[in-house]
């Protein structure tokens, strides 16, 4: 009996144990090990699964052995194999860098609870990539968004508890909203697997309470991937909680909500249903449009530079949702690889700005002034990714924006592929805020002279900031994922 | 064994490590710059170490990576990179002989971080002059933007900001917006980048898809400086006069016009582009940068500024010349990447040593300057002819090529903007050479007494007008690569 | 079937959407962070109404396999629900804990009170 | 704290019988309706009703708040634990088919190990949750 064909339930098992067996430990170092012990194993598991599905296509597993549809069933697919290598491959990167991080950040006894809370966060998210079972994308989500409203209001200022509340409040809702969506399916289908379900709403296509489902479904789920202009959670989490946790979500909670997006588009759905029988192409598009450009521009504005990159992460988040308004291959293909390629640069901006906070005190425009001189290394990491966010050759930025305006062409809407290079010299100007403070101003006086960077955070960092070079160069992994996932997709109904 | 293949790595990477170098000797600034030197030598041994292959018809090339089907980072030196390459790479010792004069003379700051940007602005250069497709080419460009953007804002006050936003603006926002699209609806369309003879858009376009394209080709290309987009140059002007000669003559623009010829002859094709005149709205827009370039010149005091715009107004020399599609021209066009750049760094090195000297900017300030610095203004003088394109300075030698070229195509707009602005150029060249040998300074309570420049600068100076002389009379290798690259044989 | 007959045969539907409706509204309109939370946890509660009812056939038993019986009611839901009430206490529980800290760090439990007296201080760092 | 005599003596009466009932609850929920959830809440609220009558300090002796984490934690891993066994068994995770000799049994193992599970954590959050609002604001007094 061989553990091998156990991987897609052992990837969530591992860390759901690690979660009370750190607990059980009430020990910081001991608790650290165990978070990182299982999330380094995640990671391990979710490339053997990648590597699995790219030999061999789409696993099925059945929990409890009880045959889908009846049980659940943990699927793994192109998509959802992709997107666990992009879940598990940052909590590997970021587990590392909390201990140091937290340090002064989070009040020492509740270090094991901070990675009770991560490796739940973690469980979620992977839970929420793998289930073929519609409620159970609900339940992961909501296992990942309770931890997730505990890690924010861990933040040091006492705003992280009102961004945490509001989080809550709007993620709830959301959540809800989704629940609503999937109940309406319920009812129309009689099933609750995916697969199934996608193939049994082919009867009712179109009725009434399948469309409000989708209707539920897509605000429910805009929510959580915060689109304009249901966004306004997201600066205050991301810019009060602790530096790792802004980190892991800015990588990775959005865009597996975005990933439930897809997987009810595509696979429930069907993008003739989707696109077809509401004008969701339009809405998208211009959602899409919107944010890009609002959020980008109110980024510019921000005096601080965690809360500025926030907004630039609802920017981003345009660009995604513009690839899947295309409802073509490219579009798509250029959604799954933006949602990786961001998803590595802010996750690499907001480990910078964490090391940023713990040698100058703070991320606020004024106080990362001379950061050139004071951390040269720091802020030349930031340039990078600033770049990256830009699309600028040579960084993973470019390649998702390439293959957006190659979509763009393909429809021949020239205005859309303007538009979408417009909205990126915004990125270049909230991008230059942060050069010309780190540049060209002078260092503060009250700046602590001796603070250093551990290596501990400084590693995984700069990992992140050459991943992100790395894969604008080398587009094997993520090109070759994300056209096949795409294809997948459109292909599935 | 050392081919020309692994010459083109080696261009590439010997400044990156020379930038290195220059960083690890911060502390002792003679040997920073002596490491400066010897890297500037070396990169000009491995240039020319390339160019008996490409003279004798060989096609060097390298790739380094593909990052997607069809889009690689690849180089390929053909002769107009290498024209390009040699006049860069030769250009740079001046420069650094003289940069070395200039930044020790007027006790600059961040003399560290000046050298190492200059490194890594040559290897851009090197990666734009030897790139093998537009992706290449244009992931260079941007590089090179973004190396440049500390050099220009190098005094790092508010006006230097400023400047540098202006030029990051501009060069990033239009090769962004424009470039950018343009790249990717030729791989769309064709499925390749590669810069091939001939083009690689013959049939695939209706006229009017060419025109669209080809404006987003020449726009994008914002360091060409063709109106409405060449406010980034006046506005780099902030910048330490090294950096502007860099600007001006040895890279940035360069690289700008290179790219132009590059597309229309590369990737358009003359054939292609000659069939419906799409060209023509390019040859009016280009000739009226020229004409009204040159006049704010005529107008303006600051001698940096007129400078500057007369730069504008050459370089669409060379956006014309390659527009008008007629091989002759085009021959012009490559000559004058290369006679513009001596002609203009001499010019610069000349006020540079100028504001050194005598701390002076304004061409009113100028009288009876040619007295005190004989050397400094007898190159200016060298550098004016070639300008205006009088012999005996190289200057000549591609407008001639260009107004052959315009007339066998009997484009006589062309040959009337060429007409019109040798006189503008004329009239703003001569009175600065009048004024400097032959008028008697007004006895001045600030003026101090004065020689020349420090003797790096002097030397440089002297250099780079004794190589415009000399192209005039010797332009065989880059003749003979201009031709090459048209087919029409040495 | 006549008009009374789809309003009785659609009861439930009524009653959750009101819930629904109702519980949103207090979550939006009310600016008492505890008030918000009875909102969320009424707007919650219209949803497994929403999943429970279909569940229920008339005459349907619990679904133990009996000779006497051939209508059963559907488990499902019911299992669902319960997993998403479990969801719904730990949510209300950590609105509550958080809501425990706010006031203590802002003493007060006024949602606009609390923006503004974020909104002053950080206004002095900045000048 | 007040010394209500009435109170103390029906509330140690009582909680035996509390207790009592959510164990019925919790191993009858084999066969009829209980189960871990249900009787999990009702151990919880035998403490909290000590705690009610007698006070939190006296109530953190008797369950000491180390105790109610690790139930928590336990719990999971009950549950965990029974899904992993049946995946060393040779089933998928949760199998329960292959925890006895025959698949009956081996339900009826499975189900009773899950339900501890449920309950013992199910029960640890209650009291967790309890001893977290109880102690706030009263910090001072204690």
């Amino acid at each position: 009996m061989s553990l091998a064909q156990h991987l897609p339930a052992l990837q969530v098992v591992i860390p759901l144990l690690a979660a009370p067996l750190t607990v059980l430990l009430r020990h910081r170092t001991l608790a650290f090990a165990v978070a990182l012990l299982a999330s380094w194993t995640a990671f391990a598991i979710s490339i053997t699964l990648w590597l699995q599905v790219d030999a061999s296509g789409t696993i099925s597993y059945a929990i409890g052995n009880w045959p889908p549809p009846w049980g659940i069933e943990y699927r793994v697919d192109p998509l959802s194999s992709f997107m666990l290598v992009l879940v598990s491959g940052m909590a590997s990167v970021v587990l590392p860098y909390c201990r140091s991080s937290i340090e002064d950040e989070v009040p020492q006894q509740q270090h094991y609870l901070f990675y009770t809370m991560f490796v739940l966060c973690l469980t979620g998210l992977l839970g929420i990539s793998i289930t073929g079972d519609a409620f159970n994308i609900f339940v992961f989500l909501e296992i990942s968004s309770l931890a997730t409203y505990v890690l924010i209001a861990l933040g040091r200022d006492r705003r992280a508890l009102v961004a945490s509340y509001q989080y809550l409040i709007m993620g709830t809702i959301g959540a809800t909203f989704i629940v609503i969506g999937i109940g309406l399916l319920y009812l129309m289908t009689g099933t609750l697997n995916i697969a199934d379900m996608g193939q049994r709403l082919a009867a009712v296509q179109g009725t009434r309470p399948v469309l409000a489902a989708l209707a539920f479904l897509t605000v429910g789920i805009s929510l959580k991937l915060a689109l304009f202009p249901l966004h306004q959670w997201l600066p205050n989490a991301y810019t009060y909680a602790p530096s790792a946790v802004s980190a892991f979500l800015a990588a990775t909670a959005t865009k597996v909500a975005v990933y439930v997006l897809l997987r009810f588009y595509f696979s429930v759905f069907g993008q003739s249903q989707v696109f077809g029988q509401l004008p969701m192409q339009e809405a998208m598009l211009l959602l899409a449009l919107a944010g890009m450009f609002a959020a980008s521009a109110t980024a510019i504005f921000q005096s601080d530079l965690k809360r500025l990159f926030a907004y630039s992460s609802v920017g981003q988040i345009g660009y995604i949702i513009l690839g899947l308004s295309f409802d073509s291959v490219s579009g798509l293909t250029a959604t799954i690889l933006h949602l990786f390629n961001h998803g590595i640069t802010k996750g690499a901006i907001f480990m910078l700005l964490g090391l940023v906070a713990l040698v100058m005190g703070g991320t606020s425009l004024s106080r990362v002034q001379g950061l050139g001189k004071r951390m040269p290394l720091t802020s030349f990491g930031m340039v990078i990714c600033g770049l990256s966010l830009i699309g600028v050759p040579g960084t993973a930025g470019f390649i998702s924006k390439w293959y957006l305006l190659l979509a763009a062409l393909e429809q021949g809407q020239w205005w859309l592929v303007f538009l979408i290079l417009l909205s990126s010299l915004l990125a270049v100007a909230y991008v230059w805020r942060f050069v010309e403070a780190a540049y060209f101003r002078e260092p503060r006086q009250d700046v602590d002279a001796n603070a250093t960077v551990p290596w501990s955070m400084g590693v995984p960092t700069a990992l992140l900031v050459a991943a992100t070079v790395y894969f604008g160069l080398s587009t094997g992994f993520t090109v070759g994922s994300a056209s096949q996932a795409a294809t997948f997709l459109m292909g599935a109904r | 064994m050392f081919t020309a293949d692994d010459a083109i790595l080696a261009a590439l990477l010997v400044p990156v490590l020379g930038a290195i170098g220059i960083a690890l000797a911060h502390r002792w600034p003679n040997l920073r710059e002596g490491i400066t030197l010897t890297t500037a030598v070396a990169l000009l041994a491995c240039v020319l170490n390339i160019l008996p292959s490409v003279l004798a018809g060989a096609r060097p090339t390298a790739t380094l990576f593909s990052v997607l089907p069809g889009l690689e980072i690849a180089f390929e030196v053909e002769p107009l990179g290498m024209l390009f390459a040699l006049v860069a790479s030769g250009l740079w010792i001046v420069n650094s002989i003289y940069s070395i004069g200039y930044m020790r003379g007027n006790n600059e700051a961040h003399q560290t971080r000046f050298f190492v940007c200059f490194a890594l602005a040559l290897s851009a250069t090197m990666g734009i002059a030897f790139s093998g497709n537009l992706f290449t080419l244009f992931l260079f460009y941007e590089v090179l933007t973004l190396i440049t953007y500390p050099l220009v804002t190098h005094h790092g006050t508010e006006k230097a900001r400023q400047g540098g936003r202006v030029y990051l603006g501009l060069l990033m926002g239009t090769s962004v917006v424009f470039l950018l699209p343009a790249l990717v609806f030729i791989w769309y369309l064709t499925g390749t980048t590669d810069f091939t003879a001939g083009g690689i858009l013959a049939d695939k376009l209706s006229p009017a898809g060419l025109m669209g394209l080809l404006a987003l080709c020449m726009f994008g290309i914002g360091k060409a400086a063709l109106m409405p987009f060449h406010k980034w140059l006046p506005a780099a002007m902030v910048a330490p006069t090294p950096v502007s000669a860099l600007l001006h003559a040895v890279a940035v623009v360069k690289a700008g016009v290179f790219s132009v010829v590059k597309v229309i002859v590369y990737i358009f094709g003359l054939d292609t582009l000659g069939v419906n005149g799409t060209t023509d709205w390019l040859i009016l827009l280009a000739g009226f940068t020229i004409v009204s370039a040159s006049v704010v010149a005529l107008g303006a005091d600051n001698l940096k500024r007129r400078l500057a715009y007369s730069t504008i107004s050459q370089l669409s020399y060379v956006v014309m010349a390659a527009a008008l599609l007629a091989p002759l021209s085009v021959v012009g066009a490559t000559l004058h990447i290369a006679a513009h750049a001596l002609g203009k760094i001499t010019l610069f090195f000349a006020a540079g040593a100028i504001y050194t000297a005598a701390h002076k900017t304004e061409v009113s300030q100028l009288d009876g300057i040619g007295r005190r610095m004989p050397w400094t203004m007898g190159a200016f003088a060298i550098g004016a002819l070639s300008m205006i394109g009088l012999p005996p300075a190289a200057g000549f030698v591609s407008k001639w090529y260009m107004l052959s070229g315009a007339m066998a195509s009997e484009q006589w707009l062309a040959v009337g903007v060429i007409a019109l602005s040798t006189l503008l150029n004329a009239g703003y060249f001569l009175p600065i050479i009048y004024r400097a040998f032959f008028v008697t300074p007004a006895h001045d309570e600030h003026d101090h007494p004065h020689g020349e420049a420090p003797l790096p600068m002097v030397i440089a100076l002297t250099a780079t007008a004794a190589g415009t002389v000399l192209l005039f009379f010797v332009p065989d290798v880059p003749l003979a690569l201009a031709k090459q690259m048209l087919g029409l044989g040495g | 079937m006549n008009t009374t007959m789809t309003l009785g045969g659609h009861f439930t539907y009524f009653v959750t959407i009101f819930l629904m409706v109702a519980g949103l509204f207090i979550v939006i309109a009310r600016g008492n962070l505890i008030k918000k939370l009875i909102g969320l946890g009424i707007f919650q509660t219209s949803v497994y109404l929403l999943y429970i009812a279909p569940g229920k056939l008339v005459g349907g038993t619990a679904p133990i396999l009996s000779d006497a019986f051939t209508v059963y009611s559907s488990p499902l839901p019911h299992v669902l629900i319960l997993t998403a009430i479990v969801v719904g206490v730990a949510t209300l529980a950590l609105g509550l804990a958080l809501t425990v800290r706010i006031r203590e760090a802002y003493d007060s439990i006024e949602e606009d009170e609390i923006l503004n007296m974020d909104a002053v201080p950080s206004r002095q760092e900045q000048a | 704290m007040r010394h209500d005599l009435i109170l103390r003596v029906i509330a140690k009466l009582l909680i035996p019988f509390i207790l009592l009932f959510a164990l019925y609850v919790q191993f009858h929920g084999d066969f009829g309706p209980g189960g871990g959830f249900q009787a999990g809440v009702i151990l919880a609220a035998a403490v909290i009703f000590y705690a009610l009558i007698y006070g939190l300090a006296d109530a953190r002796k008797v369950v000491p708040e180390p105790l109610v984490e690790s139930m928590m934690a336990i719990g999971v891993l009950i549950y965990g634990g029974v899904g992993v066994a049946g995946l060393l068994l040779g089933g998928n995770f949760l199998d329960y088919f292959v925890l006895d000799h025959d698949s009956v049994h081996g339900q009826h193992r499975g189900i009773f190990w899950v339900e501890v599970g449920v309950a013992t954590t199910v029960s640890g959050v209650m009291l967790k949750i309890f001893y977290m609002f109880a102690a706030r604001g009263n910090a001072d007094d204690e």
